[in-house]
């Protein structure tokens, strides 16, 4: 069997996420969850249950005609079943700071800024945080500046939030009752202890842990003969690194 | 001939005054690379910046130059090719002023202005550090009563109007009018602006409102205070149907405006060749 | 062969509830005439019509039919056929409620639902007795201090959600998007609504989203639940680059609308035909 | 000389009334204004100050892109220069009723609606209030129903409003600080003292009185040549009563 590439594997697990969504959209500079939407747009195809996929930073893949506006639009009026997050620092509350990390507004060190996370987090029913890197210096106790916070009282419109976290060590699903963290998968790699470990924050451990899966033979081919292909349209230093190298 | 005041370059950003709030499009909406080269050169000082709602190397580029005082936006970041290094260097060294939005917030703030009201509701926001930081911003109870949320919260934004838009574009028809397609921020920037300025690839000889298809891609003249030709005007930023990003030369930025001497080389050389024609 | 669930004309008007709100293009964004006919064939009654901003023929037949319970418009008018006779009638017989309006609080009421705001403000309007007779209208003291109105009066509008949608347009692709042109105020009404639904001149073998030009004239199928092929759909109103206003016809509704027995004679001879084909 | 046609006068006298304008929009059911828009924007297509029309009924004349609401968006911005409003009924005040007679909702004659004007009102700096019908049914002392005020107090938001009254019997210029009409000219065919008598409110009178202007020969040919053909497409049924009968 082929070896599989690490980002493959993220890109496949991410693929899973999305099961029940009819439109997921896709921000900047987001190339794994970009190509694990078009991945699962083209599993997808011949079902009853298409899926929609807008990838702003692409000329073809970009369903909207009313300028960059829309996409925030469109969350808000319910059209978005998922969207993306990163952020420089995620805390346990899942709170979100994309701007930088020291005090604010003189900071240590500056990130690019909050793009558009403090309505999206507010307003699409499945936000997926993803942030390759699983280090106490980015998975904190608590963010440095709030980009977008996890989780809003009642007077506060809030149909949507925050529902996966997912690293190159773990998926984790929010609750936001409890307000926390429970890891759902590992990467078969690392042990749970280790995660407990490079996690800055407490998160619930679960009985059922389940490994991230190895994507089948069938998905690779798809994703590296039809799905890579277009990523480098729009995603071009990723995909020529990945796949083009 | 064209029925309307072809002007340079030149003449463009030299239209741009001092301490004047200036619309930034995006890096998928034309970046008027060409004039902010101009800009630069002039030594315009003062700029307050207006993203919608980012920007990558023409801030980056303008406030390595010391150019700017103030920057209203969503994020500023070279994309695929890294974070904004000049950009970077000014917050952290408290060079210049940062007001940091969210990107449809930003939009809000000219939608007022476009539809002439003081100020735009906004649901999201509350909550975030960006809220804690934004003196014109506030939170109000929502005037309206609904069932389902009699006491809900909404934040409210300040209508923004520009002193300025410029912007790059594919083409301008023989009556001053400008072909933006999809990029209908562009629309929002300009009814939000008391000055807009275009630089395009082509003045075609028709014009665009004899066709219905044309029409709906045009933002008309009736915005528009003057226009030149550039062609590359875009360059290193891509131009939709046109040419595409400049990797190379994103990548040779990138590591150029890692610090100040570097950047400072890499600006010196490039004003001195002359990359843009008017022809 | 194309990539969506092509419906009949007929199927379109049986998804109008009774009771339900329902977006009414004005005259100039494509009036859906044969959608409107077949509602009146299947006896809908109770519908609550949203003008966006107003409406001719089609509400005035709607009202005519009896079908209509409600309308929120800035207008009833046959354009240059004179006043909408049914319409007159029911307002002056006390037939249905109207909830008189001003064509920007329409476009702002249902720019609140794009953006998911609660309201939108708006100039104007203080002083009128549209404001008088709104309840669902407020005045708040403007939020926003500005210095040079400290004590601004300003109005507020709800957000408004309609139940469906329905218009006529010139083309749809194979994919399900759909070419409106210039008429954006379709896009808002789309953007605003829960369902929506479209009648065609034609469907051609290509996707808009190929071809930047089209792209910028295109409603994306995302906010569309159905289309039907529908040959001059909006007749005897006119559509865009298709055909004109029929004069005759007009001139013809206009004179049998006076009193309702000649109106009645009028869609009784008007249903009977087949203006309107499928193919 | 040849026979001048009563709307012809009027659009030559609109059409002076637009001498500074750099934009003029026209909105529904106004073919004499638009007439005169036109008239205006032939005459001044060789000069320094050219004029721009709108013609919201046009397909060729509408200078709008972002549909229907820019006409109410542009002139918020301050960039429509002149618009013209009708009514039902009139008064001394300048309020204009465009909804009908009698005690709303409940009317005795119900006309078409305010349709745009309870903003263009306030927000365009030259209204022209043009109403053929000269009688004190039309030019009230008090309107039933105000679609639009004539002024406003401080606290509201009004850099627009009424400039000028026509008729076909007079021109009147409104002061907004006395809250009154004054009459500026007068059709040859009426006396001053039968417009006062048509007129259901009191206007001040003028010393300077002046006649409706018979328009030029050469303007006459322009309109009639040029401006004809152009109004037959979009008020086909005024151009051919008038012009083409």
């Amino acid at each position: 069997m082929t070896e599989v590439l690490q980002p493959e594997i993220l890109i496949s697990e991410i693929s899973n996420l999305l099961r029940d969504d009819r439109h997921v959209a896709i921000g900047a500079a987001s190339p794994i969850p970009g190509s694990a939407a078009l991945l699962a747009e083209e599993e997808r195809k011949n079902s009853d249950l298409k899926l929609k996929v807008t990838i702003l930073h692409s000329q073809k893949f970009n369903n909207f005609t009313d300028g960059s506006r829309e996409l925030f639009d469109a969350s808000a009026q319910g059209r978005i079943d998922t969207f993306f997050l990163g952020g420089v620092q995620i805390d346990g509350e899942a709170n979100i700071n994309l701007v930088g990390t020291g005090r604010y507004p003189k900071l240590d060190k500056r990130f690019s800024g909050s793009f558009g996370s403090a309505l999206m987090y507010f307003v699409v029913p499945k936000i997926i945080l993803f942030r390759e890197e699983h280090t106490p210096r980015t998975l904190v106790k608590k963010v440095d500046f709030i980009s977008a916070p996890g989780i809003s009282p009642p007077n506060v419109y809030r149909p949507g939030g925050p529902k996966y976290l997912i690293t190159n060590r773990a998926l984790f699903s929010f609750n936001k009752k409890e307000k926390n963290f429970k890891i759902e998968k590992i990467n078969p790699e690392f042990t749970l202890d280790e995660v407990i470990k490079s996690t800055g924050f407490e998160f619930k451990t679960n009985k059922n842990l389940k490994y991230f899966s190895m994507p089948s033979q069938k998905r690779i081919d798809i994703l590296r003969n039809l799905i890579a292909p277009k990523v480098l349209n729009f995603y071009p230093q990723f995909a020529k690194k990945l796949w083009f190298n | 001939m064209v029925n309307f005041d072809l002007m340079t370059v030149e003449a463009i950003a030299s239209k741009v005054e001092d301490n004047s709030l200036i619309g930034i499009p995006a890096d998928y909406s034309g970046v008027p690379m060409s004039v902010t080269i101009e800009i630069i050169k002039r030594k315009k000082r003062n700029l307050r910046l207006y993203c919608l709602p980012l920007t990558t190397i023409q801030g980056d580029m303008l406030i390595g130059s010391g150019c700017v005082k103030e920057i209203e936006t969503a994020a500023v970041t070279l994309g695929e090719y890294g974070q904004a290094p000049r950009f970077q260097d000014a917050i952290e060294n408290n060079k210049i002023k940062i007001k940091d939005s969210t990107c449809p917030a930003l939009h809000a703030q000219l939608q007022a202005t476009e539809k002439s009201v003081p100020f735009m509701p906004l649901r999201g926001i509350i909550g975030s550090d960006l809220y804690h930081n934004r003196k014109d911003w506030s939170v109000i109870d929502n005037p309206v009563k609904t069932h389902s949320k009699d006491d809900e919260k909404i934040v409210i934004l300040p209508a923004v109007q520009l002193d300025v838009l410029i912007f790059h574009a594919a083409k301008a028809d023989i009556n001053g009018n400008v072909q933006i397609g999809r990029r209908r921020e562009l629309a929002t920037l300009a009814h939000a602006a008391k000055k807009v300025y275009v630089t395009v690839e082509e003045i075609v000889n028709e014009d665009f409102f004899e066709c219905e298809l044309k029409a709906s891609a045009t933002l008309p003249s009736l915005y528009i205070d003057g226009i030149s030709l550039s062609k590359n005007g875009a360059w290193p930023c891509g131009l939709t149907d046109y040419y595409t990003l400049d990797s190379e030369e994103m990548n040779k930025y990138a590591k150029a405006a890692k610090h100040q001497e570097t950047f400072d080389a890499y600006m010196k050389n490039f004003i001195s060749q002359s990359f843009y024609s008017n022809n």
